[in-house]
């Protein structure tokens, strides 16, 4: 055994032990619900919140992040390790959840393009789980061609006064922080007068209104800025740079797509489980509608195919999770593994499979059909299927763009 | 667009313009706001039975129009355009249908003036467990002195909760001891009859029905033209091929919703129905569209001339209609992007009532194993 | 009864009559091959030339052409009782095989543009079958866009002088006469130079060379035009006009391909008969193959409503087989039809089914192999999978054009 | 690609250079219209022998390298992408498998070295009729005094004209009267033993083999290392597994082709690749690649590992790589359109290897089923 695996399994031993002294047994397999219902400041349990303290105060909410900072300041092996335990005695890290955007999108752009004060001043209130991040990109005319937005901050001496509409900020009305893309200058093209601006959500100037989708109740707001305020000094990255700032970001979002994610949070038995209950099988064990058994199949082995890819790509990165080029194959090649597993599931549940509320039908069978549902967005958000598409065939395959650009 | 006579021209334009001014989505969006416990509005359906469409089936002995299901079908997909509600399809078409299939001169004299008036809501009781599965009724109708003594549980009733009389589908002894599928006529407030609402997520009138030791007469029964065992299989072929003209209509319009999307929604400076793989992606759906189509105009003159493969048409038309209406509402809501994700806008109903369409009278599966079956492999 | 389908009701008896009386019995069945190995004339059998003959002398080789210029001058109707005796009787109209492009595809277009002298000079070799035609519209550089071809046809006072390249020209080595699209200006933009010329095969400035396939010898030739001739009154349509001559001479081949083929000639009998043979079935008389039963039901379905497809656009047209805007739908749905059909059909044949030659195939085997492999090029010529996608796109739904002008 | 270990690297480096300097398509080609009755050149199964691909699986205990499918699986899939022809996969890998998983000592000695120099070529021959089906052997081999009398005709037994010896699949009578499936090694020249070329579409090595009461000692037996019921079992596994990489480098270098057109091929004025329909066309089979990619290293190191799930990840492996060398395939004539009909130009040959491939130890249907049964429904 090296020296790495070594320090990396007494680094087990210290943190199964850490975990066995102040994980609350009670929150055993919970995560703390970030979405649904919840205004104003997120309230959770009081031992939840004794929990995230705890974590934040050892920084393994953010394991990989720099300790100076509030995160963990471990080695990506060490971090693996870390997770490992967590899941062996269930614990599950509510930082990201409850820090909104902030440990998966905007964080990691901050460590990579902010000043020191503004690492100092931002990472600590994510690294805590107590700071919630939203973000402002999309808006009603920029959706797939972000480019082309039009909120405005103007330089007004000593702050940005912001105006204009965002859509789909997911949870803006629980959050406290915003990254928001503003045109910062409106005389060149339009990537390059994109500035990336941070600003707080607790202001007169700012405005949230929910968004009703056709799965019911979403976390997503249209957002509105009426001479809006920001600190001069929070813009991140140059001035007018926004746009690759942005992008960056984006790409990290991708990474935390790249996943499948299950139709249902309820989803965990196996597919092929529930088609039985649903459906029977023949003599042989043979699902008893042949048909759907082969599209079961060719699901599961995609399926399959997914995850053996994330794997590959992973190790061939050496366990390092980089953001990749691959990041666009495997955000189409979830999506597909997440619509197809909600399709067949509302398939072969047939007639309960089309329940929208009452006793009829079981609570799992409502939760499929809202969770179908949902999932409809993820082939449109955080880049459209087609955009993943253009991308693969531009920046991978190296063919000629075909379309104008944004 | 198979070519109609005049009669057909005259009552599709009736249809085509009521539906466009009296019927617009947004009046399917408000029943559903209200949560209407029939789910549909009566004035819809006073209106429906003022334009006579309910009496299009019965024959004009008993008061209506005596037409065939190619000439209800253009009503059906005009209705299935925009989502209009009412128990048009559950009374005067399968209802009616069951009736003039299988019923005796007295049923038929009973019922057939008083679905075509609109005055009786007659509705097929059939579907129990999760699955389409006619020959798998659980639900039994006992052979007891001078009639029947009906026993079931029956779901996703069509109308269930304004019906004023159910065909139940249910198993029946022989007295060689096999045992067939027979209908019976039961009227909703028969003693031992009990319903409740279902809410299914395209916001219409559903009920889980029960039949709990129901005591039937003998002339409960329909007999069937052509022996009891055909009685369910035919009425269920008439009301399946009825139904790919609503979901053809409902299909079509989501086809119109994102082609007038993709001529008017402007991304990266362009028309996005300019970007090629939009394009060959709405001529491929167009395509599908067109041979879907011909399925369901073959399916529903196959119905009128009782042809011999009417049997083989009919589950060609609902594959056909369930692959097509499943793709097309995908993609109504990929194309259309975040806004087609919002409650605000209609995207939503077409794709809920998408997947009950698919599912109601069998799904790809069950047709595509039909096919197989009919053709002998 | 009504006065025309009294007319028709005779005319079927007189069809019959005159069958019965000069149709020899020996060619039931029996196409004549104009394809395969055939060199210089084509020499056809003496009692197929009889009945060819036979059958001119009528005109009912091409029964709604006018009877003046050797057609049969029949109504639409007319010449479907036609072809429904013919089919009873096991006849087969062999002159649409043996003029090559003439009856399907040049003589409409001549029949349309073209001037008295020329449908004089040409429709009656035409409906004799006994002057074969062939197609010069694709160079090796001008493929799917057709519109930048280089083939120059210079006036030289009394004749035009031909040079240039031509390939996929079907036939080339067995036809006596070729219309050509050749550019007249090279000034102007690539559309607007191009003429429709009809020319000589048997001269000394025309050589062809025949091209082999994937799936062995082919009709196709590659075709070169060195200082070949072609009389000045031999130019279809205006000077510089040919674009759309030979635009409209492509739809009436889009119309002659929407009927789907069979992958081989063999292949009348049914799909799944074929299936059960090498497959076997269960005791429910099902397919011993679920997943492959369902794909060859859905390709069935798809055959069908194909078919109908067909019907139902023809009975709109009133009977009347117009050219319409339908055919790209029909084209692309018929090369599914074969394409899907001849992949199944190796599917189930398995071993058998990638055989090449010898004894251990059986000459139906062989031949569905070659039919497969032939049906790859249904998707790209007549205008491809793609350009017909295009088509749709543009001409039924109006969306806007995506490709640059040709 | 999985990382490789350093002898990896250079394996895999060797074999790209090879196959590129040495055995360019037009190799195959020359073959191909020689009509070569050993179906490839002495020189090229020569030139593998001295690089030591023969002796890659053989353990260095019998004249090998000892190293394993992962490895082997390099090479393969090198001569995969230039439609490279040898016995190298049919003998150095299915035959050394098999006896190096079911030989005796004895059998080890006579047998792997000789793979291992390239003067044996020892082969299966397991297929019967017109589909996998390795249960449905009608081959028999029946239990006579001192040995076993073989009887059975095979088929599409690779490089079955050049083998010097058959691994033979037969039903065995166990003493119970129930019946396995056993592995007979037989000489080619052995009395009985009859074969002739088959000519497939891919212009590879294959012979119809007749087994005419063939005599065999006791000792012809392979006996097989985990019970004899499953030494074919394991054998095909391994073989299906080693396969799948050869058949993901004959359809990389169709995508690599394919992409390289897009690139250079001009209509319209443009760069066809450009065409945003064929630019997605692309990107999805580029990430079906790699997904597929992904699943045959998973199922070669598991047959290395010896893994539990070695059976699933085989069939999802062939499966996938069925399913994708299908659409490449036919992607690869579709996007060269004309050219890519005619026999000047490779595509064919990958058209055509490609069904030959996809058939050959179970097409998609047959390793779906596989899957599904494998995990329980």
């Amino acid at each position: 055994m090296n020296d790495i695996a070594t320090q990396n399994e007494s680094f087990r031993a210290e943190v199964a032990q850490w975990l066995e002294e102040n994980f609350p047994k009670a929150l055993k397999g919970q995560g703390i619900a970030p979405f649904g219902g919840v205004e104003g400041e997120i309230s959770i349990a009081d031992d939840a919140a004794e929990w995230r303290d705890r974590l934040a105060s050892r920084g393994w909410g953010t394991p990989t992040w720099p300790a100076a900072l509030g995160g963990g300041g471990l080695s990506h092996e060490a971090a693996k390790v870390l997770s490992e335990e967590m899941h062996k005695v269930g614990a599950i890290n509510p930082i990201p959840l409850l820090a909104g955007m902030g440990v998966t999108m905007v964080g990691p752009t901050i460590l990579e393009y902010g000043t020191d004060d503004q690492k100092m001043r931002h990472i600590p209130g994510i690294c805590s789980g107590k700071v919630r991040w939203c973000l402002g990109y999309s808006e009603p005319n920029a959706g797939s061609d972000l480019a082309s937005l039009a909120t405005k901050a103007e330089d007004n001496g000593d702050h940005w006064l912001i105006n204009g509409q965002k859509v789909w900020t997911s949870g803006a009305d629980i959050s406290q922080w915003c990254g928001a893309l503003v045109r910062t200058d409106s005389s060149v093209k339009k990537r390059d007068g994109i500035s990336f601006l941070m600003l707080e959500m607790d202001q007169p100037g700012v405005e949230t209104r929910p968004i009703k989708l056709i799965a019911g109740a979403s976390p997503f707001c249209e957002t509105f800025f009426n001479d809006a305020q920001a600190r001069k000094d929070d813009l991140l990255g140059a001035l007018n740079d926004g746009w690759s700032v942005g992008k960056r970001l984006l790409q990290h979002e991708r990474a935390s797509q790249t996943g499948a994610r299950p139709a249902s949070s309820k989803d965990s038995g196996s597919l092929q489980d529930l088609a039985k209950s649903y459906i029977g099988v023949d003599d042989r064990g043979a699902l008893n509608d042949a048909d759907l058994r082969g599209r079961i199949a060719d699901h599961l082995m995609h399926t399959r195919a997914h995850g053996l890819t994330i794997a590959r790509i992973s190790a061939e990165a050496k366990g390092n999770p980089e953001v990749s080029a691959a990041a666009s194959i495997l955000k189409n090649s979830a999506t597909r593994v997440s619509q197809e597993r909600a399709e067949l599931t509302l398939e072969f549940m047939g007639h309960q499979g089309v329940g929208w509320e009452g006793s009829d039908y079981s609570e799992d069978e409502l939760e499929h059909v809202r969770g179908w549902l949902t999932g409809k967005a993820i082939s449109i958000y955080g880049g459209s299927f087609e955009i993943q598409n253009n991308i693969i065939a531009k920046n991978i395959l190296g063919l000629p763009e075909t379309t104008q650009k944004g | 667009m198979a070519a109609l006579n005049e009669e057909q021209q005259m009552i599709k334009d009736q249809a085509s313009s009521w539906v466009r001014e009296q019927a617009p989505v947004s009046s399917f969006r408000a029943m559903r706001d209200q949560g209407h416990e029939l789910a549909y509005f009566p004035e819809t359906w006073k209106a429906m039975t003022e334009m006579g469409w309910t009496g299009l089936l019965v024959p004009e002995a008993y008061g209506g129009a005596g037409l065939g299901y190619q000439t209800f079908g253009l009503v059906l997909e005009q209705l299935g355009r925009n989502l209009v509600a009412s128990p048009l399809f559950a009374s005067a078409l399968v209802g009616a249908t069951a009736i003039i299939q299988s019923g005796s001169e007295a049923q038929k004299q009973e019922f057939l003036p008083k679905i075509a008036d609109g005055s009786r809501l007659v509705v097929l009781a059939s579907d129990e467990g999760s699955r389409h599965d006619p020959k798998g009724q659980q639900s039994v109708a006992e052979s007891v002195t001078g009639g029947y003594r009906l026993q079931g549980v029956k779901r996703m009733v069509m109308e269930g909760m304004a019906a004023t009389d159910f065909v139940v589908s249910a198993q029946v002894n022989n007295e060689s001891g096999a045992s067939s599928i027979g209908l019976f006529l039961v009227p909703a407030d028969h003693v031992g009859v009990s319903r409740r609402a279902m809410k299914a997520m395209d916001s219409r009138g559903y009920a889980a029905v029960n039949f709990e030791g129901v005591e039937l007469a003998e002339d409960a029964r329909l007999n069937g033209a052509s022996g009891e065992g055909d009685a369910l299989d035919a009425l269920l072929m008439a009301a399946t091929a009825s139904l790919t003209a609503e979901m053809l209509g409902t299909a079509a319009a989501a086809f119109d919703m994102t082609l007038e999307y993709l001529k008017t929604r402007k991304q990266f400076g362009q028309i996005i129905g300019g970007f090629q793989s939009l394009g060959h992606r709405a001529a491929g759906l167009y395509s599908e569209m067109e041979l879907t189509r011909s399925c369901v105009e073959a399916a529903l003159k196959s119905i009128d001339d009782q042809a011999e493969n009417a049997a083989e048409l009919v589950a060609l038309a609902k594959c056909k209609t369930n692959l097509f209406l499943h793709d097309m509402s995908n993609q109504l809501i990929q194309i259309h992007g975040g806004i087609g994700m919002t409650d605000e806008f209609d995207a939503g109903f077409y794709l809920k009532r998408a997947r009950v369409l698919e599912m109601t009278f069998g799904n790809a599966s069950y047709h595509r194993d039909r096919y197989a079956s009919l053709l002998g492999f």
